[in-house]
């Protein structure tokens, strides 16, 4: 079981890479048996991560079997650190000497005679509880590293985020029959309205009439032609109580002297037009010229 | 570098980019300098080669920017439904005069509603295309007479104006609401 | 709607991303329902396409989403030529320790670690959303129980935790090293 704890020139499994670099020079492993400047100390205390990480990194520098730890060497070399820190009045983390009281405490139950083990069992190695913890925190760092060579966004990749421009879709208010009712109602409530805003679902029709009469002649003028016949006004396949209102909105439209009708003499064709054409057309229409 | 190659690497830098690189930002992606005017026929080449996909390569203002198609808006938006926005009172209150009391000028329908009527907001209605001009008042001043389209009735899916809630049965709720 | 048409909406919408989008996301795009097995033969035809693209399609844990391929970073790198720091190691094996033991409390941390765990640490995790809360231990002082998170996996291009890199069994390695 005991074997010497000679440190070896191998290459130490999980320092390949030089672990600090003190005064600019790359330090692969720890200096031993030299005088340590207190710089390079504080560099090493950085380079580990607590006990546990000094421990291996001894362990493994010594090339030697985790399972079969030879406690005497190991605390020794421990000890040695740990006190060189201390005596540079280096702040060292309480957790270390914590450790050098647990290897000294296993380097001395394994001094002491074996227990009488129970038939069957095998007496606990002071060792095994250390073991075991080296061995967990081996797994945790070695999973730190693959987990550290995964592709870790933003670092090894960046995700694709083509713009959107949302204004490119506009989006309209939906208005319902019912959101129309509402705002008409709310004009009712401001109580300005009197009876006559009251309208009939007739005088409705009339009014889109009137709307579709200036329309038509509103195009007429447009192409040239701001004169139309009174018959063509009229579409008959609407059948006659769409005409009925249609005619009604033409007289609504000539009584609020929107529109304009003109015959040049009777059983002569009749003619619409915007009133408000009257002002930018020539003033002596002839008609007659028109009929044809 | 290959072309070939810068053209992939330009490609993957805007394709994640937050925002529109210039082209310094696309010069500094390359250790070697790539001149501009090659800089610029990749940058042509990698547009021409998304010219039929659901992404297209812009250069704007800032720089050169992907950006997804306009079409493909429809689709993108049912991600993130945003609620649709609404009319404010003003237009909501204009249109209905406009409906029930066309054609109006906008005299009639600020004496109707007690305040004056922005031109914004016959304008935003005029935009949606609900409403138009369908002539004047012979009036000094000839104000426009307004009436609505034939697509305010599509869009709200009426065939007539006489198919709109009657107002008078409306008029009677309100009085009946109001004497209780 | 056309499934090549379909691909493309699909392309659109996860080009223009922010986050993965889950299947049932990418089924919100269509009106109509597109079966899951029609969705995930394009999601695959896609992946198919930009195979050799300095872009890559991947299936993560919380979705689908694109990236560029590592290759391309060190380029563009230099647009920012602020680099996202490495996580020490400190970070590093804390996290480890959350990915393998989950759900874990700060003291098993620290057990496993022999040393004190700063809060700045923990912070740094949780910050950047790779680690949560995901409950207390009934113990003195309730300790929260942390764990990893769908982003974590995203950010590392996994689906689950079942495709992180196996642990490695130290002691038979240690035997054979021993042997030689």
């Amino acid at each position: 079981m005991v074997s010497d704890f000679q440190p070896t020139l191998d290459v130490p499994v999980q320092a390949l890479l030089p672990f600090a670099m003190i005064y600019g020079q790359p330090m692969a492993e720890m200096p031993l048996d030299l005088y340590i400047p207190p710089d390079a100390l504080a560099v090493m205390l950085e380079a580990f991560e607590g006990p546990l990480d000094l421990l291996l990194y001894l362990i493994r520098k010594a090339n030697v079997d985790v399972l079969d730890i030879p406690m005497a060497p190991l605390t020794a070399q421990y000890l040695k650190y740990v006190e060189a820190m201390q005596a540079s009045n280096l702040e060292l983390a309480a957790e270390y000497l914590v450790m050098a009281a647990v290897l000294i405490e296993i380097k001395s139950r394994m001094l002491l005679p074996k227990p009488p083990a129970a038939i069957g069992e095998e007496g606990e190695d002071p060792r095994a509880e250390l073991v075991r913890r080296l061995i967990e925190y081996e797994q945790m760092k070695l999973a730190a590293r693959s987990l550290d060579d995964l592709d870790h966004a933003d670092r090894d990749f960046a995700w694709v985020e083509v713009w959107v421009e949302k204004s490119l879709i506009q989006r309209l208010p939906e208005v319902t029959l019912d959101d129309l009712k509402d705002a008409w109602l709310g004009l009712l409530r401001q109580a300005s309205l009197n009876k006559h805003h009251q309208i009939r679902r007739e005088e409705l029709s009339v009014r889109e009439h009137m709307g579709i009469i200036l329309r038509q002649l509103r195009d007429a003028g447009e192409q040239g032609a701001p004169h139309v016949r009174f018959e063509s006004m009229f579409d008959l396949t609407q059948g006659v109580p769409v005409l009925v209102v249609h005619f009604l909105a033409m007289l609504e439209l000539a009584r609020e002297n929107l529109l304009e009708l003109s015959q040049a003499e009777a059983f002569t064709p009749i003619y619409l037009r915007l009133k408000a054409m009257s002002m930018d057309s020539e003033v002596n229409f002839d008609y007659g010229t028109i009929e044809g | 570098m290959e072309p070939s190659k810068a053209k992939r690497v330009l490609e993957a830098a805007l394709l994640a980019a937050q925002q529109p690189l210039s082209l310094r930002d696309l010069q500094s992606l390359f250790e070697d300098v790539l001149s501009p005017d090659v800089l610029r026929r990749l940058l042509e080449e990698l547009r021409d080669e998304w010219r039929d996909r659901p992404v297209e390569l812009l250069q704007l203002a800032s720089g050169w920017r992907f950006r997804t198609r306009a079409e493909y808006m429809p689709y993108l938006e049912r991600l993130n439904p945003e609620k649709p926005p609404r009319y404010s009172r003003a237009v909501m209150e204009t249109l209905a005069i406009i409906v029930y009391k066309q054609p109006v000028t906008r005299g009639d329908i600020e004496q109707i509603r007690g305040v004056q009527v922005a031109t914004q907001i016959i304008k935003v209605l005029e935009e949606r295309g609900w409403v138009d001009v369908v002539g004047h008042r012979e009036t000094p001043g000839r104000p426009a007479l307004l009436a609505t389209t034939k697509k305010f009735l599509d869009d709200l899916g009426l065939r007539n104006l006489a198919e709109l809630p009657p107002l008078e049965a409306l008029n009677q709720t309100l009085e009946l609401a109001n004497e209780r």
